[in-house]
């Protein structure tokens, strides 16, 4: 079983997500028009596009290059919203993460951390907001509990997928207060957090990454 | 030619779309190459989709640059040119343009004099162009920015990403487009465009929703006997529905809580703008209830804009812009601008 | 307010528009009591529906009148003012002035020099103008008649009523308007009117129908994925339905039958008119298409416009008009220009 | 029974038709829609209303300035092509029946006769055009059938506006050759022609107005 997770771990992560936000984009985009304005679907795609056509050129041999290469790409192809914050994610992560080949799970735990944190500093956002926040925060928690448990990486990672799908479903009754969805007041409430749900597939597609290479 | 069959026939799957478009995904590039082939006096960067002016303002007065994602248009690659605008940014549909894309545009009309931002409140704007002004004063130059937050449909407060940009986005990019044309510093440029900010508002109503291209399909449903008030301009449905109304009653809602919010009377701007479905005989017909509704509450409207000038795609609606404005603002107002969307003295 | 809530029931019977309106009746009044507001440069009856000039050309020029069924905004209204028209008679919606304001319209502007009549060929216009005209020279006033007919979508021929008047109308009245302002004697501007005319052709598409504000339904039912080609300005149903197409497709159908109708290529005025409820987006997409054929055809675009200039109610939809353009043609299209739908130079 | 026509059955015939065009709005304008531009119930209901008005402010006392200020009315507040046509017709009529309290038959047949001489004199329609010239050529020349066989005014009038009828039917599979109707070529196969079927209605409404002053 895996312990650690190396650039080529990180790469299948990138195209898992990038396949997985493709096939839900009308899922995504059907968020975004309920609450926003019906384009989080085409933002996320066209950003992983972006970001594996990169890549797909060369990708970098270490993991802080890799993952700056990744946020450089979403901040200059995605635009909206989603594409700072996500850039920002990446951005953050690679810069938490080194110029290593590869990182074990409290470097991970570290990095993701450093990655919720820049998501903070540019968007300000704070738990209930109905953010991206709201399903990250508590899969970065999972994660990191997990790993000071000694849990295996891999059951650390899909202990933070279902904590991320959870902060998603939980943003359901919640009003937003950041974002499109709160100029809607009252009437955001009942609707997922588009960006609380490609925040999810992130995740997931992390623990799926991570199984695979064990 | 078959690549074209096909996309027709991806048009004419479940998303059948009344619009004169090719495929979705480009209608942002075969928008702007009209724009490129139409107006010889802009420069039009079919890459990086940035506008500028074929002839750019002299060297040492402020550049002004605006941006944001498409789907409004005049707004704002409609607004380049002598008098308002130096560079426009277009984001794809409903899309703020990216960072680098803003910086680009930045850098390009830099006269050596500093260059204002022109933000419509939204936070992918916000952000997009906070981290240009990053990338841009790493190069050295001077950014100054405002961010409008006109539009009194949504609460302001200090728990929420505040008021939208709206309406009041032209009118304070054709005064502050002014002013820069007139050679003042980048200090009081800004210090103009907040003020301006601090004067306008703007209120909005929806008839229809718009359908987002790459979407296919309404972005929300409205019933044939619904309207929708306090819209925005991304098709985001409105704070609240109600049955249609007569044009007197919407006039009403929609001038009424700019009132409230705005506070005292006297000369000002107004524009009655169209949501770009809307033709000009009902925006005619709106402009007369408004006009006849601010004058009693003792508005005198100084100068007024009807039309279509910062629109939601194909949404029918429109919004309603009150400026406050005192004789220096009426000055840079009516001194001369052109642009496609915008001209007059020139 | 009794009243207005009666009426909003109307409305919100079966005959649910979605439209900024009061009383469907009141439509065309209420628009113009909107025009007159915000555009004082204009003098606007409310009760013969004519509108001038506040400030009237001086004494010794040709007056240029127009006029035609509302529902066409900008048009004619929208035109009035320097070097333009000095008159528009605005009809109900869709219906033809009546001959009494055609003439009133006629008498208020004649400056002693006589006056042209534009007329765009509908049976109804052209009965209405004829009576105005022999009313007009009963009173000694000599006038000088236009028939535009530039619809290549209608077949022209001694057994039907012809072509109809459609986009080239904009054109004439813009290039014949400079002309008048240069002083010419009115054989000349009749002379180049029907020049003009015999210049110029047009072709139009619809997406949707446009909704009569008294009929309170949409003129044809157009399933939602059918476009009509070859409409014109009044809802009626085109020449043939097809299934959507991309937009160079819809370009390739407007532009062919102009070009093989107008023949020779060389320099030209081109418009890509918007039918009211079509968005620049898309307007300019169009024109990007359109302008591209054209100049692989050889015809040089001179001088273009793109936009929301002669529409049908909230049809959605456009049209193409190409005007062969020489150098006497561009510069009368350069001269100024002031009225509230064109305006440069001034 | 009456063998005369005077202005108060004029003025009868005036009213029943501002009514029948009022109540048939809907439908004139629903065939307008089919193959023209939507306006012409509205057209004649704001044209008849204008007449009635006007003559309610006090009505002529002989039939030519009746029947004038009939046409003038029509024709300063209807517009399109159905103004000047109506309004043409009479005036014409007007003129033709002079300045006299009351006309025979052979009187209003040639009264009729001019009116129809005026609506060719405008419109160069001819017959199988589609246009009101349908409705209104049959009627006329059964009428004066009718008065030069003798008989009786009313059912003249009858056999009249039931040739209006049959006329206003003959258009249905024409194609249009005048009007706007002609734009649409063969599309305008298939349908009534709006003009035509207000021009029944007034042969109808001459012929109830006359029935009701026997
Ligand atoms: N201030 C913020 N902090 C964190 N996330 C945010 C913030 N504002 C918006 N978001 C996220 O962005 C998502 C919308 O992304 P997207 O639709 O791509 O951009 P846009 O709102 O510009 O159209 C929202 O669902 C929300 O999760
Ligand atoms: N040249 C003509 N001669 C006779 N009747 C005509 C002619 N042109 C049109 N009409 C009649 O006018 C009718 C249309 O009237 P209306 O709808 O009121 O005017 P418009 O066509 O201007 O909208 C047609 O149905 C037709 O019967
Ligand atoms: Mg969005
Ligand atoms: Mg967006
Ligand atoms: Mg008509
Ligand atoms: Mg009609």
């Amino acid at each position: 079983m895996t312990t650690t997770i190396d650039t080529s771990t990180l790469l299948d992560w990138i195209s898992r997500f990038r396949d997985a936000v493709t096939e839900k984009r009308e899922w995504l985009t059907e968020l975004d028009s309920a609450i926003g304005d019906a384009d989080h679907g085409a933002n996320m795609t066209r950003g992983m596009a972006a970001v594996v056509e990169k890549l797909d050129g060369g990708a970098p041999a270490t993991i802080d290059e890799l993952l700056k290469t990744v946020g450089m790409t979403l901040v200059s192809s995605v635009g909206g919203a989603s594409g700072p914050l996500y850039g920002t994610l990446f951005l953050r992560m690679g810069m938490a993460a080194g110029a290593v080949e590869q990182v074990d799970s409290a470097g991970l735990a570290a990095a993701l951390r450093a990655g919720l944190d820049g998501i903070v500093a540019r968007g300000k956002a704070e738990a209930g907001d109905k953010t991206l926040f709201d399903a990250m925060a508590p899969a970065v928690d999972a994660f990191d509990v997990a790993v000071a448990r000694e849990i295996p990486i891999a059951d650390a990672a899909r202990g933070a997928a279902d904590a991320a799908a959870a902060g998603r479903d939980a943003t359901l009754p919640l009003v937003a207060r950041k974002g499109r969805a709160s100029y809607l007041g009252e009437r955001s409430a009942g609707h997922l957090d588009p960006g609380a749900a490609s925040m999810a597939i992130l995740f997931e597609t992390l623990a799926a990454a991570i199984a695979g290479a064990s | 030619m078959i690549f074209a069959r096909i996309r027709t026939a991806e048009i004419k799957g479940d998303r059948t779309m009344k619009k004169l478009i090719n495929a979705p995904e480009d209608v942002l590039v075969e928008s702007l190459r009209g724009v490129a082939l139409a107006h010889p006096e802009l420069a039009v960067d079919l890459t990086t989709h940035v506008i500028t002016r074929a002839t750019p303002k002299e060297q040492g007065k402020v550049a002004v640059v605006s941006g944001g994602g498409s789907g409004h248009e005049p707004l704002h690659g409609g607004f380049v040119g002598l008098g308002m605008l130096d560079a426009a940014v277009a984001g794809e549909v409903f899309t703020s343009p990216t960072p680098d894309r803003v910086q680009a545009a930045t850098k390009a009309v830099d006269r050596g004099a500093g260059v204002l931002h022109i933000v419509k409140n939204y936070t992918g704007d916000v952000l997009n162009f906070e981290m240009a002004a990053e990338l841009a004063s790493m190069e050295g130059i001077e950014v100054g920015t405002v961010v409008v937050d006109d539009d009194v449909a949504v609460q302001d407060s200090l728990y929420t990403a505040g008021r939208r940009g709206v309406g009041l986005t032209v009118l304070l990019e054709k005064l502050v487009g002014a002013a820069a044309e007139e050679g003042r510093d980048l200090a009081s440029v800004v210090e103009l465009a907040k003020r301006i900010n601090g004067d306008g508002r703007s209120m909005g109503m929806a008839l229809t929703s718009c359908t987002v291209p790459a979407a296919g399909k309404p972005t929300f449903d409205l019933p044939d006997d619904q309207m929708e008030i306090g819209i925005g301009i991304h098709g985001e449905p409105g704070r609240h529905r109600e049955p249609l109304a007569p044009a007197s009653d919407i006039a009403r809602q929609l001038v009424e809580p700019i009132l409230a919010d705005l506070g005292s009377a006297g000369p000002a701007i107004v524009m009655l703008n169209g949501m770009g479905a809307t033709p000009l005989i009902e925006l005619y017909l709106m402009y007369g209830e408004v006009a006849a509704l601010l004058e009693k509450a003792g508005v005198r409207i100084a100068r007024n804009l009807v039309g279509n000038y910062i629109t939601s795609l194909d949404m029918a609606g429109c919004s309603v812009t009150v400026l406050k404005a005192d004789d220096e603002l009426l000055r840079l107002w009516d001194a001369p601008v052109n642009t496609p969307g915008l001209r007059w003295g020139a």
